[in-house]
């Protein structure tokens, strides 16, 4: 283990010592690549944080930081932290509203603002801030008429500590001497969670969290001062202070700021990180877009795309985890990495990447060795904010689409009795910031933190997230009923467009299917089959016969895994209309409103629990003009032989 | 698109493959690079001109096996009187051992004769091109038998002089205007100056060919007493319509031997009754030479002529000689260095000594065919004499014997000429004659 | 797919602005480059070298010199052929005034007169546009065909009106006249050449080729950004006639060895036009690969007969190379208007975006 | 200098009164010239003005037509049967431009149309010589039933001599003139093309479509060109050269303007006259010659100071 | 004609008296006068065939006047030539949107710095020294246009094929880059969609308070005319029925009867 410094903003002047000629960070601005090197980027730093104090920033000061990924931005965190000062990223496209509430909460003194979007949206908002000084903005376009008093630009601040370092040479021996006096133990930074529900709340991370798990993180990866990323996701989410920011300062790493949200592709492209990290959202996005792409290229070019694809699937994953592949596919795939892989990585600018990362949700199975078998070194993480992100993480070469790996360096996990996975590490918060019912809730005296997830370790010590640990039910023979996980399996079948499990209390588990319209109307019209509405296709025999192949083969899957064989799915029927979010079936984001579908179709589960091959069905229904109807329906019900499950799986659990 | 490619494919697949498959030649042959032009607006000389001298060699080989039992192979290269092309087929076909080069094309003979003496390769321009170049000291490796345009012109005006006196008289000169036409124009003047006569000149551009009326009228407001044609191509037939219509004496006008064939007369027929040319290449068939030629190309098929008749008509002749004249020098240059197959440096020997007397005309079955020629270092022109023709309406009547040039006032002007020629480049090789 | 523009990023304006910003595209010169001065000369057999690279260099030159009127400055014209008899003229007049001066800079001494006919000529354009410009620059060309015939003294009365190129050397190694051999000119021409295209190039991504740009694609709106039409018209016809003029000066000097009126008349000038249409106009790519198509087609058709053992008449070949060649003018306008430049630029555009058919 | 001055300005004009004759002489085979450039230009403005496509094949089309006219009676037809045959060729022919070259270029560039005639001209050139072969042709005026002889008129103590061809080449001229205007104005084809003059919506409510309408104005523009190369011809024999004086009628369409049929004919008139009395009376002081380039220079001084043609409307420029 | 409080204390930038304008006969501007101001957004608005382009044309010096003067900056203005009125600082967009339509959206914005770039042949052929310098000074200032009217990801793209919207952005910016006292847009918002117009009327306000630019616009939006304008001047059939702020243009009976009253 390294011995670690005491600050960020220390880690900072080592860089500017160690790594002076090294490009710190880059950003697209007007057309090309501005890039400052560590020292530089020092003394942009001490500049203005020397000019902030001067503005009044003092010890124990809250600074709330707005907008999107802008150099002088990530350059206001060590700023301010340099001087005692704690800052405090807001998501930068809430509403006034909610940044309010943010900046209310944490009391900030002072903001560090993008532009005038962002400067107007807390002036419409000031009355309500009484503790809010002043504001600092990085780009002047359209500022000049506001008060000068209070709405301050950052090269004016920097220009104030210019003038303060003329004046008095010492400041700066003195500023450094500061910074070199934080303590490790001291809140550096309030990074409030988006919570879906209630108000958010601000997570006090110390430099200790943060640096030690940057430390950790680095050498889990091999990540040094040579790497590359881009940063485009917000600010104030965690897993980009951390990506871009903290990890960057201790590695000495490079972190580029796009030109726009509208160019983090190209840019993308331009700079070709070595090290990138996306939510599985971008990825399925990226795969979309390249599949649809694919379809309008000319026949010959698609049948080789296609083809070196296939090739990938059956070798890709394997010459990149590096087990032996005998020469001749070692050889076609070369040749797909010629012809494919290579000009596909390179449109996606991931040429360069070493280590790609995707958390936050499960990513489709399809989807993730997709990437991998075109040589993309992506992994899966599991984390949190409370954690400094890192609970656990994929090592190279032990990847499975379905876990999320072993737990990272100096993390300790345990399972609860309800399934509840725990975690105790040196990145574990200090707490909720004016919320200590919330810390109480969350985190116990020993260090030990709720994840709110359900999840197992499997037998090669990876932990497989299933679901939220309030969602996890039990069948009647007690074993687990995660819902979540057997929907999500099931959803990755791309003519499957949303399920429904029972379960709870129940003797087996059932399931509803929604069919994807487009992907089975898609697969009608080439096999000729003629159908006159969403409900005659739901029901064709064809149709239910794929998706019992698709329900035996996410049984296989469940049977494989000690904890959750029981929750094998035994009885299923694809519904007779889509879920509708006009008929209250889903929520308007589109999730699934359980209780709701519990009611309306209460026939249809109780069918499913019996030995019923059809049950009669007849709902009322919102059309899109507003008017109301009934579709009357006669369901059929599928019963699914279930997988036989290993002994040794069975006395495991 | 698709086609597009495959297009491009082929032709950079046919393009690779003549790089690397330059036509080689048996070691035994004798190489004769004919550049030719079969189009293009002189098309119609150029055509009989390039059958008549395949032809010969053809005969050569069919009748006797070669020279010397050496085959002559001959490969045309199409210049469309272009100077550009001429060049490129210079360059194209110079590497295959080319024995001499006849382009019938003063511009593109201008471009080779600086080429001759680095290539080693002779230029034989024969009545064409430079008039300097008879000068052989100065030029050693052009040849211009059996006479020169200067020299020609004096036969012409002789020939003039001999009919009513040309002193006092005011000669037409219509000309074309390139290179070829200019050319003699210091002779007439000098001449002029020198036999008491008034000259006065009507160019036709290249473009202007087929639409010389403003030349005619102007012929007419000049009232010359006689006109000479220097013409090539489409622009003979139209200037004896021309003429024909504004009511000018055929009989009064003489066309040089490139303004007097039968394509140059065919076209205009009854019209031209009377019209004059100078020549020094015979008319007609009754040559023994050409009957081998009949019997052993023609009748065979192996011929390029449109029609049998084309043979011994007077271009068609022409090329012939050409033909017989290169064909003599590779036997006198066989002789002279005792070897068979013969390079272009032997070649240039052959031609500097070529000796067609009357006797050795007859041999070659040529006799009354033209009139006697020798080569020497110092003259590589021969001096050589012509006869005058005459169209009577349908075909064309020798009516002189052969005129000799003036050489003792064209010579000395065509030694200035050519050490004008010289004059500005410092480093142009010659040669000294004893 | 060669392009792997991945972690190509630009950190100047200067670099933004690189003639060549992709890196394969630097590569691709280079290889050229490298095959043109050291393969080629290397391996180029005598044929090769005068009759097919020493043309086409020159032709591309001279479309270089049209392109830059009609392609960047559109403007419309047919006296290229004339143009470049001015440059070849001046030229002559030039060595044989002063002979001891190094042929290269009579050479590009010579275009300068070509660029003061070219302003004289181009005086028309300021009022007339399009096709009726066309017929302005045939004026040019037939008025200059006549004067490079009547007026004795460009071609220091020789007898024969002829141009005949005197031997000149260039540091002692024998560039032009009979005697130079076909490596000296080459590479006197690819010089020339490559150093003139690079100017060209730019010229015309600067401040005075956005001009010409302006005034083609937009006459009226450039003159409200502060062109000034006649200035802009002029120095484009200056400049085009410049290359022209080197063009013909080269031509004649390296090449031909001599020349009279007819090579530079007309069909010269459509010559050319073909190959700026065919490669593509507004396209300095496209200048070079109209003149191989325009100048190797005819060489290979020539070559093909003989070497599949056919015994066709060389005219018979000749004409059926006229009519192949009008019949892929006429294709090549039907498929791709914009020429091969246009094609270059899609297969460039798809190899970039490979393997997707278009840019995302 | 003085000189100079006399010989330019007054010496010509002087002969001019002394020999009235031949001053008359001069005019009439200038005017007989400018009849066939105005034929020429005739057929470029037919289609100019349907299709908007400069045509420059025109020239060839002349030689070509007369080749095919000479060819064919060569190879045994006589002499009305072949001119017959040959407009049908000339009518396959406009056919076949319509169809692959036209129609396919529909909505291109000036520079592109004409770029692709000027494609067509080669094909039609190498196809002529292919065909017919290179060197010069009579025209087989006897046989279509010219006379060959001329008319002399004494007048002014001297004579002025009239070709019965040329006459004929003018009388032939007119009639085709009116030919063509009655075409325009009387018959429906005709008032379709002017309409797709002006607009090609309004030509498509006459019920032809502009297909159609091209391959018709290529075929008369075909036809006026056979006329050309027969009159043409049989002054002065048939040959490729005869492309390039063709390019004269450019000069002369600038003079007359694009569009205008009247513009070519009295452009063509113009030209021809003007060239000719140039070149007699003021060409021996520059050395002759002066017709090659006489007829642009010409045009060159007139678009300097009226850009749209003797006939052309004025251009107002829009923003 | 009410004078707006503004006339006061603005120097008058360019003033039209008396101009008249016909095209053979057809007047296209009868007898009309009226001022812009410095600093102001002047809106010139009127039925179609008023005469407004035509107004803008005399304006910068595509057509001249038969009649009447033109005060440019307390100078009477000759006979102008376009590309004299541009150098002397007035720049314009157009109806028809007139890019230039082979090149990309940077090298358009770029052309609106020809004025701005002096450098002669000799440097721009070597392209390195002064020529480059100038050239990356100019195209950082068309970079801070681009990022103004935030065309950033059209950058290299060429004008042809972008949509309507965002060419009209470009061309702005290409007279933007101009710095131009006096900016003409002729129908800037023309066949935009709602929430274009917005953009494009921040744009037109924020370049107006930012660089100070006076602005004279031809719009056929009436909220945009009233909510963009400082002051209103009203053409009908080549002539001047009314002159005034917004408010009062809009309660003119004049006004109403022939550009309201038609309606269209």
């Amino acid at each position: 283990m390294t011995e670690s410094l005491g600050s960020l903003p220390a880690y900072l002047l080592r860089n500017s010592h160690e790594f002076a000629d090294r490009v710190a960070m880059r950003h697209k601005d007007l057309g090309i690549w501005r890039e400052w090197n560590w020292s530089e980027v020092a003394d942009e730093v001490r500049r203005f944080s020397i000019g902030f104090a001067a503005l009044g920033l003092k010890r124990g000061d809250k600074v709330a930081i707005v907008g999107s990924n802008r150099p002088k931005l990530y350059w206001a965190f060590p700023a301010i932290q340099s001087c005692e000062a704690i800052p405090v990223p807001v998501y930068a496209d809430s509403v006034a509203e909610e940044m309010q509430f943010v900046l209310e909460h944490a009391g900030a003194r002072f903001a560090v603002c993008q532009d005038q979007e962002q400067v107007d949206k807390l002036l419409s908002i000031q009355d309500r801030l009484p503790d809010l000084e002043a504001i600092v903005y990085d780009e002047p376009r359209g500022m000049r008429e506001y008060d000068p008093e209070k709405v301050v630009a950052i090269t004016r601040v920097q220009e104030l500590g210019d003038e303060i370092i003329q004046r008095d040479k010492d400041v700066v021996q003195r500023w450094s001497d500061a910074v070199g006096e934080l303590k490790i133990d001291d809140m550096c930074v309030i990074l409030y969670t988006s919570g879906t529900t209630g108000r958010p709340k601000g997570v006090m991370l110390s430099s200790r969290n943060l640096i030690q798990t940057s430390i950790n993180a680095n050498a889990f990866d091999n990540l040094d001062h040579t790497e590359e990323t881009i940063a485009y996701l917000p600010l104030a989410w965690v897993g980009d202070h951390v990506f871009s920011y903290t990890q960057s300062l201790v590695a000495g790493y490079s972190v580029c700021c796009p030109e726009s949200l509208d160019t983090v592709t190209v840019n993308r492209r331009e700079i070709a990180p070595t090290y990138f990290f996306a939510p599985p959202r971008v990825f399925e996005g990226l795969l979309t877009s390249i599949m649809v792409n694919m379809e309008d290229a000319g026949r010959v070019k698609r049948w080789m795309f296609h083809h070196f694809i296939k090739v990938a699937n059956k070798s890709g994953e394997r010459i990149l985890n590096k087990e032996s592949v005998n020469p001749f596919s070692r050889l076609h795939y070369k040749l797909g990495d010629w012809f494919v892989y290579g000009p596909l990585k390179n449109r996606l600018g991931m040429s360069k990447v070493r280590v790609a990362y995707t958390a936050g949700e499960a990513i489709g199975p399809d989807i993730f060795r997709f990437y991998r078998s075109l040589g993309i070194n992506l992994k899966q993480l599991y984390g949190q904010t409370e954690a400094s992100v890192y609970i656990t993480a994929q090592p190279d070469g032990q990847i499975d689409a379905d876990t999320v790996g072993t737990p990272s360096p100096e993390v300790e996990l345990r399972i609860e009795d309800n399934g509840e996975v725990m975690y105790r590490s040196p990145g574990v918060f200090m707490g909720y910031y004016k919320n200590d019912l919330a810390t109480a809730d969350t985190k116990t005296p020993d260090g030990w933190v709720h994840t709110g997830d359900a999840g197992f370790v499997d037998d090669a010590g990876h932990l497989r997230i299933i679901d939220r640990a309030k969602d996890v039910g039990k069948l009647n023979d007690g074993g687990m009923f995660p819902p979540k996980y057997i929907e999500n399996k099931l959803k990755f079948f791309p003519n499957i467009k949303e399920v429904v499990a029972f379960g709870d209390g129940r003797d087996y588990v059932s399931v509803f299917i929604n069919i994807d319209l487009t992907a089975v109307a898609n697969w009608a019209e080439r096999n000729n089959i003629v159908y006159a509405s969403y409900q005659e296709l739901a029901g064709h025999p064809e149709v239910y016969q794929q998706m019992e192949e698709h329900v035996r083969h996410v049984n296989k899957d469940l049977a494989s895994e000690a904890r959750v064989a029981s929750a094998q799915i035994k009885r299923f029927l694809v519904l007779h209309k889509e879920l509708d979010a006009d008929d209250g079936e889903l929520t308007r984001t589109l999730k699934v409103r359980r209780k709701f579908v519990n009611e309306r179709y209460a026939e249809l589960i109780e069918a499913l629990y019996s030995d019923k091959t059809e049950q009669f069905v007849s709902t009322e229904v919102v059309f899109e003009d507003g008017k109301t109807g009934r579709i009357d329906a006669t369901v059929k019900l599928a019963t699914v032989e279930l997988e036989p499950v290993r002994e040794e799986l069975k006395q495991a659990s | 698109m698709q086609l597009v490619k495959r297009g491009a494919l082929l032709a950079s697949v046919a393009f690779i493959g003549s790089l690397a498959a330059p036509i080689v030649q048996a070691q035994d042959t004798l190489y004769m690079p004919s550049l030719t032009y079969r189009t293009g607006p002189f098309a119609g000389g150029g055509t009989p001109f390039a059958d008549g001298y395949a032809d010969y060699f053809a005969m050569i080989n069919e009748r006797d096996g070669g020279i010397n039992g050496v085959k002559i192979v001959v490969e045309e290269c199409e210049t469309a009187y272009n100077a550009q092309k001429g060049v490129e087929c210079y360059e194209a076909t110079k590497g295959n051992g080319a024995l001499a080069y006849s382009p019938l094309s003063t511009g593109i003979t201008m471009a080779l004769i600086p080429k001759a003496p680095v290539d080693k390769i002779p230029v034989f321009s024969m009545g064409y091109g430079l008039s300097a170049a008879a000068i052989g000291e100065k030029f050693p490796w052009t040849f211009t038998y059996p006479t020169s345009y200067w020299n020609q012109l004096s036969s012409i005006l002789k020939y003039i002089d001999s009919n009513g006196g040309i002193e006092g008289k005011k000669i037409g000169y219509i000309y074309l205007d390139v290179g070829y036409g200019n050319e003699p124009i210091p002779v007439l003047d000098q001449l002029a100056e020198q036999m008491g006569f008034e000259v006065a000149k009507f160019p036709v551009g290249v473009k202007e060919m087929q639409n010389q009326s403003s030349q005619w009228l102007n012929v007419r407001k000049e009232r010359p007493d006689w006109m000479i044609m220097w013409g090539w191509g489409a622009m003979n037939p139209t200037a004896v319509k021309e003429a024909a219509k504004i009511r000018f004496p055929m009989d009064r006008f003489i066309g040089n031997w490139w303004a007097g064939s039968h394509s140059d007369l065919n076209p205009v027929g009854e019209a031209g009754t009377g019209y004059l040319a100078a020549n020094f290449s015979g008319i007609g068939t009754q040559f023994g030479a050409l009957e081998d030629v009949i019997k052993h190309v023609v009748d065979k098929g192996e011929s390029k002529v449109a029609s049998k008749d084309t043979v011994g008509n007077v271009l068609y002749n022409r090329g012939l000689f050409n033909a017989v004249i290169l064909a003599e020098a590779i036997s006198v240059a066989q002789e002279m260095t005792g070897k068979k197959v013969i390079n272009g440096e032997d070649m240039r020997l052959g031609l500097e000594n070529i000796n067609l007397t009357d006797q050795r005309l007859s041999e070659l079955g040529l006799a009354d065919f033209t009139g006697p020629i020798k080569g020497s270092c110092s003259d590589h022109e021969g001096a050589g004499s012509i006869f005058i023709q005459q169209w009577n309406g349908s075909d064309w009547e020798r009516i002189t014997d052969l005129i000799a040039p003036m050489n003792d006032v064209v010579r000395p002007m065509l030694e200035e000429a050519a050490d004008k020629y010289v004059s500005d480049k410092p480093d142009w090789q010659t040669q000294a004659c004893s | 797919m060669f392009y792997r523009e991945a972690g190509q990023y630009k950190t100047s304006y200067a670099a933004d602005q690189a003639l060549l910003p992709l890196a394969q595209d630097r590569y691709g010169i280079a290889i050229v480059l490298f095959t043109a001065f050291v393969l080629i000369p290397f391996f180029g057999t005598s044929f090769f070298l005068v009759s097919i690279m020493i043309p086409f260099l020159i032709y591309s030159l001279a479309a270089v010199g049209l392109n830059i009127l009609t392609g960047y400055a559109g403007q419309l014209s047919l006296g290229t052929g004339a143009f470049m008899g001015v440059g070849a003229y001046a030229c002559y007049k030039l060595t044989t005034y002063f002979p001891d001066v190094n042929i290269i800079v009579h050479i590009l001494l010579s275009g300068v007169f070509s660029a003061l006919v070219g302003v004289v000529f181009g005086l028309p354009s300021l009022r007339i546009k399009g096709l009726y410009l066309a017929i302005t620059t045939l004026a040019a060309q037939f008025f200059l065909e006549w004067c490079f015939l009547r007026i004795r003294w460009l071609y220091n009365y020789n007898d024969s009106g002829a141009i005949e190129v005197p031997n000149r050397d260039w540091f002692g190694i024998t560039v032009t006249g009979a005697e130079a051999s076909p490596v000296a000119r080459y590479f006197l021409i690819l010089t020339v050449v490559a150093v003139m295209t690079l100017i060209a190039a730019n010229v015309l991504r600067g401040r005075i080729g956005r001009g010409w740009m302006m005034i083609r694609d937009m006459d009226i709106a450039a003159e409200l950004m502060g062109i000034r039409p006649l200035r802009a018209k002029l120095s484009a016809f200056a400049f085009s006639s410049y290359y022209c003029g080197v063009a013909g000066a080269l031509m004649v000097f390296c090449w031909l060895g001599s020349a009279e009126v007819e090579s530079f008349d007309i069909n010269h000038s459509f010559l050319i036009l073909f190959m700026v249409i065919i490669g593509g106009m507004g396209s300095l790519t496209g200048c070079f690969l109209g003149a191989a198509f325009i100048h190797v087609l005819p060489v290979v058709m020539r070559a093909v007969p003989s070497m599949l053992g056919w015994d066709i008449l060389a005219s018979t070949v000749e004409h059926i190379t006229q009519i192949v060649i009008g019949l892929l003018i006429i294709f090549f306008l039907i498929v791709e208007p914009h020429g091969f430049a246009r094609l270059w630029q899609v297969a460039k555009e798809k190899l970039r975006t490979w393997p997707f058919p278009y840019a995302t | 200098m003085q000189e100079l001055i006399h010989s330019l300005t007054v010496a010509p004009f002087m002969e001019m009164g002394q020999y009235p004759d031949f001053l008359i002489q001069v005019v009439w085979e200038g005017f007989v010239a400018g009849i066939l450039y105005a034929l020429i230009a005739l057929g470029f403005v037919l289609i100019y003005k349907a299709s908007g496509v400069f045509n420059f094949a025109q020239g060839i089309m002349v030689v070509f037509s007369a080749l095919v006219l000479i060819g064919l009676h060569e190879a045994g037809m006589p002499a009305w049967i072949a001119l017959i045959a040959t407009i049908g060729v000339m009518g396959i022919l406009a056919m076949g431009i319509e169809r692959f070259v036209l129609r396919k270029l529909v909505n291109q560039h000036d520079a592109i149309l004409l770029m692709a005639t000027i494609g067509l001209t080669l094909v039609l050139k190498g196809a002529g010589q292919l065909f017919f072969g290179g060197e010069t042709k009579s025209m087989i005026s006897d046989e279509l039933g010219f006379s060959s002889g001329a008319y002399d008129w004494e007048v002014f103590d001297g004579l002025v001599i009239f070709q019965h061809i040329d006459i004929a080449a003018a009388v032939i001229a007119v009639l085709m003139v009116i030919a063509l205007s009655l075409f325009f104005s009387k018959t429906r084809i005709g008032r379709a093309l002017r309409a797709v003059a002006d607009d090609h919506q309004a030509a498509l409510s006459v019920g032809i479509s502009l297909n159609q309408i091209w391959a018709i104005v290529w075929f008369a523009s075909g036809i006026v060109a056979l006329v050309t190369g027969i009159m043409w011809g049989a002054r002065s024999d048939v040959s490729f050269a005869l492309e390039i004086i063709a390019l004269k009628a450019l000069a002369v369409l600038i003079l007359g303007g694009f569009t205008s049929i009247a513009g070519a004919i009295v452009g063509g008139l113009l030209v021809g006259i003007g060239e000719k009395l140039f070149e007699v009376y003021w060409g021996p002081i520059f050395g002759g010659g002066v017709e090659a380039w006489f007829a642009y220079v010409l045009a060159l001084i007139f678009l300097l100071f009226r850009p749209q043609g003797l006939f052309g409307e004025r251009i107002i420029e829009r923003v | 004609m009410t004078v707006t409080p503004d006339v006061d204390n603005k120097a008058v930038l360019l003033s039209l008296e008396n101009v008249t304008l016909s095209f053979g006969g057809v007047k296209a501007i009868s007898d009309i006068s009226f001022n812009i101001l410095e600093g102001e957004i002047r809106a010139i608005i009127g039925p179609n065939g008023a005469g407004k382009t035509s107004m803008l044309n005399v304006i910068n010096g595509f057509y001249h006047p038969q009649k009447g003067t033109i005060t440019w900056r307390g100078k009477r203005r000759r006979r102008m030539k376009p590309y004299r009125a541009a150098a002397s600082g007035i720049a314009r967009t157009f109806q028809n949107v007139a890019l230039f339509k082979g090149m990309t959206t940077l090298d358009n914005i770029m052309a609106g710095r020809s004025l701005k770039m002096k450098r002669g042949l000799f440097w721009q052929m070597l392209h390195v020294g002064p020529a480059r310098e100038e050239e990356i000074a100019n195209r950082r200032h068309v970079e801070e246009i681009i990022d103004f009217l935030e065309i950033a990801h059209i950058r290299k793209q060429p004008v042809g094929r972008l949509p309507y919207g965002l060419q009209k952005r470009v061309e702005l910016g290409r007279a933007m880059a101009m710095q131009p006292e006096l900016l003409l847009l002729d129908e800037p918002m023309a066949g935009m969609n709602l929430e274009e117009k917005e953009d494009m009327s921040r744009f037109i306000l924020d370049l107006n308070s930012e660089f100070g630019t006076t602005i004279a616009l031809i719009e056929h939006d009436m909220g945009v005319v009233m909510d963009l304008a400082d002051r209103v001047v009203v053409l009908d059939y080549g002539q001047k029925i009314a002159d005034g702020t917004p408010a009062e243009v809009q309660s003119s009976q004049e006004v109403i009867d022939a550009y309201l009253g038609v309606g269209h």
